[in-house]
């Protein structure tokens, strides 16, 4: 079993028209700026992927990586709790000008979302988001006197995610808190692709330490020195370098 | 008694439908012995629900490690790129359709895909397991099985008469006679042995025996 | 911050009459023997405690452990998924006379139902055991017209684990196998009780191999020689010794 | 401009709260400062729900690790004891009621104790992150904030105006002026600036103040 795929190209070949990505990371941290890159030369090249819904935390920050997917003109819809950052001005234009679609979800929900896509959960309840806008026609149901609210799974049909090791099988390590909604997304898409900073062979990881099994990943890609999404902003970067 | 395979030759036809790459689930008991008939050049990769992926054969006897042990209880080893987990993660990989192919026993399928196979009964202790996950998670849940029961009876019917493990859940049944697809309320038999009479084996069954296109010879090795 | 106890009475000392109390390990592999023989010393120093609910996926294998627990009438009922074993005789004798009472729920609606009492999810949906005996009196519904069975958290006064090793603040790695609910149990618990095979100072476990985080357990105890209930049964031991 | 406390001074009352071994989350902006003012002796673990527990101050400029961030997205260090986790353990934390403490800003809180924090009504873009997860899940959930807005009015009101972040969920208000609980669907005065009356307070207050026992003097170091 060799899950490794020979490109970036490669890795991002599934993805068509109106299909939903969940792209990992919290802000930078645990963004696969590669991917996304190489998903933004695609469309520049052939015009698709488009239309997509994509699924993230944030939505993007700067001229880079998510920011860029979305300046591109390739996201139709975006679901995230914080669509917030230093420098969201992609996002925001596109969002005042009613050009994008947006699906405010909170944090925990989002996370227990995924999870619960990936579970084969459809729906759960939370005390999250009872009593307020965010609750409207949900379902509610009140559980030993308290009440909540319903949320449904979320899934898609491809993941990108940033790991720091994987192997061979497709288990996965992390660093720090670049793990974040990694690991979830890779749970819940029919298509998981992985930028890790090293592919070893299967085996190279210890059991006790994966923290993504390989069953919940299809593509493994080595990007030995990835971009973090901070360092590009700080530089004032902009994908494509030329745009 | 008239011809009929072995237990490790229904594994070993149950293997062959297992894909390179697969991961896959097997019950307790006599769908194990599925994992030792892996067609040469093929790697599937075994879960076990208790939280490994990736475990390999029995150790020799006297080096056991209790702590790494398959859902039937039974020391295992690792292979290269095995993994732990717990058990919610064990069950969002069942639950969640990561799973290629779960095989399982059986009591009784029926032609809707029905499967009974943990309870024969209100008499004694109950007891579930991961069965009645698996056969929801699974994107392909098979069932190998003798044809009919140590009476003679049955085992595939019209309708389940013991306590149900899943709702239509069943879609290939690799019998000690047969091999039968459940699809669209029929049991559509695709393989028997050569030596049986579609009549014979149509006797042993409980109900109607669709044909699609044909059907082939069920050939297994001697083992 | 040190969540150290003292001794195994130390460590079980909360324990009172009536209490859920959930117990982890599959089978031998990761369950706390000490920790549940220092509740049967106690019970029968003082009477003390009884009536308990048990949570675990089994009920006890011979006459150490959980089944030494419940051959000393101890529990009122347990809930489990497989009350088999090797040697089942204490629970089958007890069930059979109508002395125990047994909530038999599916392996992994029983892991969910743990995980989502830590997680503060009252309820969720899941297709396992639609249309079986195990679904009979529980809520049904229909998602993206499949149909799925309505299943509760799970939550208990008090849960007993077992760990590899444990730092002062409650962090914990687990061996092989002998994760499986441990982890679980840690979440769902007001108060976590852990037997580790070491204790070390908080810094000492890397925290990208934490599998349980401290903030799920509230007592340590080093147990540096813990004994495997498979040997204990392949020696046909009983506890207490003399019993 | 009469007396009022800074927003360090503000957070160093907060912080006077945490007990020893303390799980706490703060807040983006203004709670952040509470971890800065720990008392000597205590130990809190702060969590943040990017999925560290036990985090320290931000690193020296220039040392910062991108991948090692608090939920405000800034540079964070390790204390000896941390965990690194994914984001449904993370809320799993939250929504189960593991974490002792959450402090979060606040545009208004009701005397029910319901709290708006997130949005200042239909334009610009609305962002919520875990405000909203918070609010449910601690088991003590206090704000810090100024006690009126920039321009004079009242933050703590008979009812929220602005959007709901959560219903009923804020047990203790520490502000420039006072220490407020709310309890019973009441503001309950417990500290107040001692050059302030009652009656200067309450004009700042959009609901009533009530007294229970008494109300003692909110005093802070200079900061």
């Amino acid at each position: 079993m060799d899950k490794r795929v020979a490109s970036l190209a490669d890795a991002v070949s599934t993805i068509e028209d109106g299909m939903t990505v969940m792209i990992g990371g919290f802000g930078g941290a645990g963004a696969p700026i590669e991917l996304i890159h190489a998903l933004i030369d695609r469309y520049r090249a052939t015009g698709h992927p488009g239309g997509l819904t994509v699924i993230n935390n944030n939505a993007g920050n700067g001229h880079v990586g998510l920011a860029a997917l979305i300046e591109a003109g390739m996201v139709r819809k975006l679901v995230c709790s914080f669509p917030r950052s230093a420098d969201p001005v992609v996002f925001t234009e596109l969002y005042l000008g009613g050009k994008i679609e947006l699906e405010l979800v909170p944090q925990g929900t989002l996370a227990e979302r995924i999870r619960a896509g990936g579970a084969g959960i459809p729906a759960f309840y939370t005390p999250t988001s009872f009593g307020t806008d965010l609750a409207k026609g949900k379902p509610v149901a009140e559980f030993d006197g308290r009440s909540y609210v319903q949320e449904r799974w979320l899934k898609a049909d491809v993941a990108l995610v940033k790991a720091e090791t994987a192997d061979t099988h497709g288990n996965l390590t992390f660093r720090a808190a670049a793990r974040n909604f990694n690991p979830l997304m890779c749970m819940a898409a029919a298509e998981t692709v992985v930028q890790a900073r090293r592919v070893v062979e299967a085996g190279a990881i210890d059991p006790e330490t994966v923290v993504t099994p390989g069953i919940f990943v299809q593509k493994v890609l080595e990007v030995p020195d990835p971009a973090q999404e901070e360092d590009l902003n700080l530089a004032h970067a902009r994908y494509p370098l030329g745009g | 008694m008239s011809a009929r395979l072995s237990s490790n030759q229904i594994a070993w036809r149950a293997a062959q439908d297992i894909a390179d790459g697969a991961y896959v689930n097997l019950g307790i008991g006599l769908p194990e012995k599925v994992a030792q008939y892996q067609p040469p050049g093929r790697e599937a990769i075994f879960h076990t629900e208790n939280g490994i992926l990736n475990f390999g054969e029995p150790p020799p006897k006297g080096e056991e490690d209790w702590d790494l042990i398959n859902a039937g209880k039974r020391a295992v080893t690792l292979k290269p790129g095995a993994a732990f987990f717990h058990h919610a993660d064990s069950f969002a990989m069942v639950r969640g359709g990561h799973l290629d192919v779960a095989i399982l026993g059986a009591y009784e399928v029926a032609e809707n895909g029905d499967l009974a196979n943990w309870s024969t009964g209100p008499k004694g202790v109950p007891a579930v397991g991961g069965a009645m996950d698996l056969v929801h998670g699974a994107k392909r849940v098979a069932v190998i099985t003798d044809h009919v029961t140590k009476d003679g009876k049955p085992k595939l019917l019209k309708r389940c008469t013991l306590p149900l493990t899943g709702v239509g859940c069943v879609t290939r049944i690799y019998t000690s006679l047969a091999v039968i697809d459940v699809a669209g309320g029929r049991f559509v038999l695709r393989e028997k042995l050569a030596s049986l009479s579609l009549d014979e084996l149509q006797a042993q069954t409980g109900a109607p025996l669709a044909i699609e296109g044909g059907v082939a010879d069920l050939v297994v090795p001697e083992l």
